[in-house]
């Protein structure tokens, strides 16, 4: 996993420890902790695990084995308005590959990727659970349903 | 008095408009349309006899309707009262006309059980669901005692709705009699597969009965404390979910002392982090103790050694969201409904090309035929069905040969697919079985935990097989070592994941070989979705010599003199369509 | 004991219950291929993810090959481990697991000593279909100044996690990313020498492939053979004595001092000596510590801390400098036996010899690779000349000894060069877990008390057991010491230490798990104890036939006092024998 | 709120809840309240559930209609979301689907006001297990 360095204010350690505490500084907690970083600082950069680490007293190897096994963890920071394609099968036969293409082509990124300015990062998400609307775009919290190739500019156009 | 015409996809696509409009007319000739008023429809869900055409409020179904039966629909029913008999429904059993849609057998095709609360109360109010008897099944199961109420849920025949279909009642007894300090009731909420969506949808309409489910469960194995995984990609079903557990709280039936029992119990949120292997319950445990998902050879089983190493029952959220009610209507209730080995209903999402995407629930035992045809109205836009994939990345497909087949665990096992948790995509003569197949690869690959090598390498393996037949690649040995690659897995992996995922492969090589052959041989892809055996053509005849094509081609594959017919250098073509779009003449195709 | 009866390829065999399919085909001969199984025996720590799936068998009413090395047996099992479905499965396992493996085998360091390929010859793969388009999962080489890890190379068979995890506890180590990527790295996948690797090596001891290898330094040693300018000469440690043959096809437990002597000088070492001759030296300066620390703790001083810990061991003091860095103050600061050898012989013996000491070239053969790291540390340099130069590994002496055209087995025994050559049996037994705590107390016991010690074994400081706690009578006083081998263990004690649960006088640690006789540079022992056990066993029948068995009574020993040093901790001994200790715990991420 | 200390006290609570729902349900007062639910799971909410709910809790407050406007669940019908069951007191609930603020504004108008049906009907296709 490809990763960023940050340098960490002191109130982002404080904060990172504070969360740590919430779950009691439990290792079995983990996951939530950093479900709750996450939410934090919108990455899990590898300071931030670090912190983690010591503070569960785990190794920082096993912190990082765990971010980079589920891939609701990231370690890059995401795009001011991060763009979500569900690849779910339904939205796959309804042609959710195709507006993927399209993203990609307009961006100029692939999946995991951020656009040079920090605006958007595209990523694959699976099944958001609208199949009617199939194929399904996620941009920030809003959902686009019934997404074309054609479709994808008008999105975009949204958030210039 | 209203005449209901059905505009879904199927009934328009037989001239459901131009029925709306002979109606209307022939009313108008009547002077009646002031008093009866004609209303387009969503879909009647039963495209097989399309056109529908519904009269309230007498509730007379007329079936396959044609613009040219509308003056007799009007004159007969509408001014003199009289029913027309030829297009009311013919039951196929007894051949009787029928004109009352409630008592018609489509109508009964689904029965909502896990689902008896969902769009029907407000999942944020618990007395709602009290209103609707909800935790009473907790306050008789006091009543009953473990011992009896673990011999009702044997008795119901009750099977693990997540997938596997493991009987639930002896799950639990297992559990119940292994004897440790603490034991732990877990629910997976971890829905993965992609294209279900039936967990979620139950947890955001009727969380309390899952709630109310884990308490019984508990109770019956003596474990106190409740787990739910569940998927952080779910914000509002964890929101209602949570809503739902402090009303508990407050209102005394989760916490000390439930209903005066002397029984405590109470549940906590676990959250999933994005890994489909978490759905099974060895990698879900470790998952919730914070380490790495990875699955570990069963036994011990859950039952024996689970979350934190102490006796585990995992159960999935739709077979909890059942058992509320089998409590209460009684486990010979239950077991009446649904096919001889699996009992009860089952939730499918049902999606892809087809008419009525959505959340059904059927009796086992009922078709694929009436679920695609009856309860999903067809196929989308009037397309040849192909193919239904049942199990998600688990199941297979399944072609028109296997439509009659009665759904239920075993049948489903049995023709090369699975129940799964209950996805269903209905795919048409456009979709390429080859591509369909890589498609469920390439997720399996992304979610192999890796720490087996048949499922890490054999999938990959796998994928670029099917990689290499899309791109025209491929050759008859690469069909050999498809089918025993995909053997090997299946024999081999340590955990459900990789036993499992061949199946898409497999099912489609047994149903689609032909298909397959044609990408090997032919280098075709007969549905035309390879796109690297896809030519774009000029036709000759039909191109004008607008030079629009060649304008627009980003990478000048095509040249051709003003006024006169283009060609396309297919070396340089990237297939990329802009072509076909800028044309106005239709001059290009795809062959 | 319970006993369960099943059947194995047609035999009938009775094993108690709980024991694996593996493990009860293996009582009636017959040998399951087995990749990532590991048992460590007396540890009591059994790797077996049930990963390679290589070991399948069938099971008979099992739906799918079980893996013998997790798989219990049960009451009435028939087992096949032979049939067409097994081969086939195993075969085309170990094929995909070749496809995506390097296949430099002939230039491989591991070549002819690797698990892997002695499977692939054993399961017959003369071709793996597809590579030529079967994609590869790479990862960058990681150069250490021990241990080099081409992950290439990695089947994921978890040995050397569960070595750095559950054994060591040092936490360098854990499976990283997920499905075909999946492979065990440090955090953030950087290199070992970011990470808290302590160099112990028992992942290198373990790994079954050349994925974990060490830093060879045969090159540099036969450059500076060649080298006419050169003085160079070689120190063995005592654990090299009691494994070496084992590289020569000997049986465990053969003592080849003579031989290896005999080989040293026929490569060309100008000097053969002996690194026990420096044990004897750590002896005096520790020993003196500890009775200096001993008697100001006896007489009230406050400010001394107890218990005094060895410090020989230099994977040990890298564990505490990462994790007790509030207690660097506590361990011994002498230097380590191979430490000491270095500074003496490039000052003392370099003086005598009349050798510069940029000329003189210190070899060391050690058990050990953390004795690599050591070497290079910048403390142990003079104007960035190291005291010691080049440290190598018993493996990678005997393939010197290869190399060089030697016949080991039939050299006849030589004596090492004086005056660094010469040493007591006292010496001799650093190399099995108790024995640094033994040389002391023979030492310390006679100096503190001032008579003879009435017994020279003290049984109560041998064995195998990971901790071991023994009261020594000093003539009315009693000592209590703690020894720890294996860095889990150590990690145990020091931490029952740290919290005041537990008070020592002294405490000896040793990393590997047997001492330095299971180092992780000795001939790879595959787990099996009895391996150990015969080492160690070898090492006492070494010191027990020394004529002189305490350190303070080697007369070299005395000379060197009396030459160079005067006395122990003097300051000349603190100036050379002596070191400090670095915080390397990970404060830096606290701001 | 009370805690419900034992079954009987849960049946107790569960009869005057039922009754309620009944009274609002029945409609035996034909002064009684319209009832609109809004199928508000996820996939209601990414069509514009969340939109149409407001609207109606608005408008109709608006229009001085008395009308309970409740949340529920995914009714099923995916394909035609937004969905919303429509009841007038003493009738049968109707379900209508693809519903946005236009739609809306023609079911208070037609509907709601004047018991007209509008397009988009969706016919409900289930049984329940109270009718079983």
């Amino acid at each position: 996993m490809s990763h960023v360095k940050v340098e960490l204010k002191k109130e982002d350690v404080a904060k990172i420890k504070e969360i740590c505490k919430t779950f009691h500084n439990n290792p079995g907690e983990l996951i939530n902790v950093l479900h709750k970083a996450q939410s934090f600082f919108g990455y899990l950069p590898a300071e931030v695990q670090e912190i983690v680490a010591v503070e569960l007293n785990i190794p920082v190897a096993k912190v990082y084995g765990v971010v980079t096994f589920y891939s609701f963890f990231t370690m890059l920071p995401k795009g001011q308005h991060p763009i979500s394609i569900c690849t779910g099968t339904a939205c796959y036969v309804r042609g959710a590959e195709k507006v993927l293409d399209e993203f990609k082509r307009i961006l100029n990124v692939s999946v995991g990727e951020t656009t040079p300015d920090g605006k958007f990062s595209l990523g694959c998400l699976r099944c958001v659970g609208a199949c009617g609307l199939a194929p399904v775009v996620m941009v920030g919290e809003k959902v686009y349903g019934r997404v074309s190739p054609d479709g994808v500019k008008d999105i975009l156009k949204e958030y210039e | 008095m209203h005449m209901l015409v059905c505009g879904g996809t199927g009934c328009r696509a037989s001239a459901s408009d131009a029925i709306v409009e002979t109606l209307n007319s022939e009313l108008a000739a009547k002077g009646m349309e002031n008093e009866v008023q004609v209303i387009m429809t969503g879909c009647f869900g039963f495209c097989e006899k399309g056109p529908i055409v519904k009269i309230l409020p007498d509730n007379t179904f007329y079936t396959q309707v044609t613009p040219a039966d509308s003056a007799e629909i009007v004159a007969e029913h509408i001014v003199k009262g009289r029913k027309v008999n030829r297009l009311l429904y013919t039951d196929p059993e007894n051949k009787e006309h029928i004109s009352d849609s409630k008592h018609m057998g489509f109508y009964k095709k689904q029965l909502r059980i896990a689902l008896r609360n969902c769009g029907v109360i407000n999942p944020e109010n618990v007395e709602e669901y009290i209103a609707r008897d909800g935790y009473q099944a907790i306050g008789k199961v006091f009543e009953m005692g473990a011992q009896a109420t673990i011999e009702q849920m044997k008795k119901s025949g009750l099977r693990g709705r997540g997938g596997g279909g493991f009987p639930t009642g002896l799950k639990w007894e297992i559990a119940s009699k292994n004897h440790a300090d603490q034991k732990y009731v877990v629910c997976n909420a971890d829905e993965g597969d992609p294209g279900a969506f039936m967990d979620r949808s139950i947890l955001e309409g009727d969380p309390h009965s899952v709630i109310e489910a884990m308490t019984i469960n508990g109770f019956c194995i003596g474990a106190t404390k409740g787990l739910v995984y569940i998927r952080a990609e779910y914000p509002l079903a964890i929101k209602r979910l949570q809503i739902a557990i402090d009303q508990a709280r407050e209102y005394g039936l989760l916490g000390k002392d439930i209903l005066g029992s002397g029984f405590d119990f109470d549940i906590e949120l676990r959250y999933g982090a994005g890994a489909f292997v978490c759905g099974e319950e060895t990698a879900l445990i470790h998952s919730m103790e914070g380490e790495r998902g990875e699955p570990t050879v069963k036994p011990p089983f859950p039952a024996e050694s689970g979350y934190l190493g102490k006796p585990t029952n995992v159960n999935n959220v739709e077979t909890f969201a059942n058992i509320p009610v089998i409590i209460l209507k009684g486990a010979e209730w239950f077991s009446a409904i649904g096919s001889e080995k699996s009992k009860g209903t089952k939730v499918f999402a049902l999606a892809g090309k087809i008419n009525n995407v959505g959340l059904i629930e059927v009796p086992m035992g009922t078709t694929l035929r009436e679920v695609i045809y009856e309860i999903g109205g067809g196929i989308k836009n009037g397309k040849k069905f192909k193919a239904v994939q049942t199990g998600g990345p688990s199941g297979g497909c399944l072609t028109e040969k296997h439509l009659d087949t009665p759904i239920d665990y075993d049948n489903l096992l049995a023709v090369g697919s699975m129940m799964g948790s209950g996805g269903m995509i209905v795919m048409d003569e456009d979709d390429c079985m080859v591509s369909v197949a890589k498609f469920y690869l390439e997720f399996t690959v992304e979610e192999s935990c890796g720490k087996c090598s048949p499922c890490r390498i054999g999938n990959k393996r796998l994928h670029e097989l099917l990689e290499r037949i899309t791109k025209g690649e491929g050759t008859m040995e690469d069909l050999d070592r498809l089918r025993n690659l995909s053997h090997v897995i299946k024999d081999s992996s340590l955990c459900g994941l990789g036993q499992t995922s061949p199946n898409p492969v497999l099912s489609t090589l047994d149903n689609f070989y032909d298909e397959y052959v044609a990408h090997v041989t032919e280098r075709k892809c007969p549905a035309g979705q390879c796109k690297s055996l896809m030519q774009y053509v000029i036709d000759q005849e039909a191109c004008v010599g607008c030079t629009a094509c060649a304008r627009n081609c980003p990478v000048n594959a095509i040249a051709g003199d003003r006024k006169k017919p283009h060609v396309i250098d297919t070396s340089i073509c990237i297939k990329c369509g802009a072509c076909i779009e800028k044309c106005k003449f239709n001059a290009i195709s795809i062959q | 004991m319970e006993t369960v009866k099943l059947t194995i390829d047609n035999r009938q065999v009775e094993v108690p219950s709980g024991t694996t399919i593996y493990k009860a085909a293996k009582l009636l001969g017959i040998d399951i291929p087995v990749l990532c199984y590991m048992d460590l025996g007396d540890m009591n720590i059994e790797n077996k993810p049930g990963g390679c799936r290589i070991c399948v068998v069938e099971v008979e009413g099992r739906r799918n090959l079980a893996p013998s090395c997790s798989t219990n047996c049960a009451e009435g099992m028939v087992v096949k481990t032979h049939t067409m479905r097994v081969i086939n499965a195993r075969r085309t396992i170990m094929e995909l697991i070749l496809s995506d493996h390097p296949k430099d085998c002939l230039t491989c360091a591991k070549s002819g000593n690797c698990e892997l390929q002695d499977m692939a010859v054993k399961l017959g793969v003369r071709n793996i279909p597809g590579q030529e388009y079967a994609e590869m999962s790479t990862y960058k080489t990681d150069f250490s100044p021990s241990i080099i890890r081409e992950m290439d190379k990695c089947i994921m068979c978890r040995r050397c996690e569960t070595m750095c995890n559950t054994v060591q506890t040092v936490g360098a180590l854990s499976a990283v990313n997920r499905g075909f990527t999946a492979v065990v790295a440090p955090a953030f996948e950087q290199d070992l020498e970011k990470s808290p690797c302590t160099y112990c090596g028992q992942c290198v001891a373990v790994c079954p492939t050349g994925a974990l290898t060490e830093v060879d330094s045969t090159p540099k040693v036969i450059r500076a053979l060649a080298d006419p300018t050169k003085t160079v000469i070689v120190q063995t440690a005592p654990a090299i004595r009691a494994a070496l043959g084992e590289e020569f096809g000997m049986a465990p437990g053969t003592l080849v001092t003579g031989k290896m002597v005999a080989a040293l000088r026929q490569i060309g070492f100008d000097h053969v000596f002996d690194t026990d001759f420096a044990a004897d030296l750590t002896i005096m300066e520790e020993g003196t510590e500890l009775l200096d620390r001993l008697t100001r703790h006896l007489n009230g001083d406050k400010k001394v801390k107890l218990p005094i810990l060895t410090s020989c061991c230099p994977g040990w003091v890298n564990f505490f400098e990462h994790n007790f860095n509030d207690m660097l103050d506590v361990p011994s600061s002498a230097k380590s036996p191979q430490q000491m050898f270095g500074a003496i012989a490039k000052t003392y013996f370099a003086d005598k010899m009349s050798v510069k000491r940029e000329d003189l070239v210190v070899v060391s053969v050690m058990p050990c690779l953390a004795k690599k790291y050591e070497a290079q540390r910048d403390e142990f340099k003079v104007n960035g000349n190291p005291d010691v130069d080049f440290s190598i590994s018993t493996r990678e002496l005997a393939h010197l000894i290869k190399e060089f055209n030697i016949n080991f087995a039939d050299l006849a025994d030589e004596d090492f060069d004086r005056p660094l050559g010469e040493s007591t049996g006292a010496a001799v037994i650093f190399g099995a877990t108790g024995g640094v705590i033994e040389a002391a107390v023979r030492t310390a016991y006679e100096v503190h008390t001032g008579k003879k010690l009435p017994k020279m074994d003290f049984n109560e400081l041998r064995g195998m057991e990971g901790i071991r706690s023994a009261t020594i009578d000093f003539d009315g006083l009693p000592i209590s010491i703690g020894i720890a081998h294996g860095l889990g263990n150590a990690r145990k004690l020091l931490e029952d230490v740290r919290s005041g649960k537990a008070n020592y006088h002294a405490i000896e640690v040793m990393a590997c798990p047997g001492g330095c006789i299971g180092g992780g540079g000795q001939p790879l022992h595959h787990g099996d104890s009895s391996i150990l056990k015969a080492r160690a066993a070898a090492i006492y029948r070494e010191d027990a036939e020394k004529p002189i068995r305490k350190s303070h009574e080697n007369p070299y020993i005395q000379k060197l006092y009396e030459e160079f040093l005067g006395k122990p901790m003097s300051e000349k001994a603190h100036h050379l024998l002596h070191t400090h200790y670095f915080d390397k715990g990970n404060k830096d991420v606290f701001i | 709120m009370a805690k419900v200390k034992s079954l009987a006290d849960l049946k107790k609570m569960k009869e005057q809840l039922q009754s309620k729902v009944d009274l609002r349900e029945k409609g035996e007062d034909p002064e009684s309240r319209v009832q609109i639910k809004v199928a508000m799971a996820t996939c209601g909410i990414a069509s514009g559930a969340k939109t149409v709910m407001d609207y109606f809790l608005e408008e109709l407050d608006k229009r001085s209609i008395d009308a309970v406007i409740t949340q529920t669940g995914c009714m099923g019908y995916c394909y035609a979301e937004p969905t919303i069951e429509v009841k007038l007191p003493g009738q049968e609930p109707v379900v209508i689907g693809y519903v946005d603020v236009k739609k809306a504004d023609e079911i208070i108008e037609k509907y709601i006001k004047n018991g007209e049906l509008v397009d988009g009907i969706i016919p409900m296709n289930y049984n329940t297990i109270d009718n079983q």
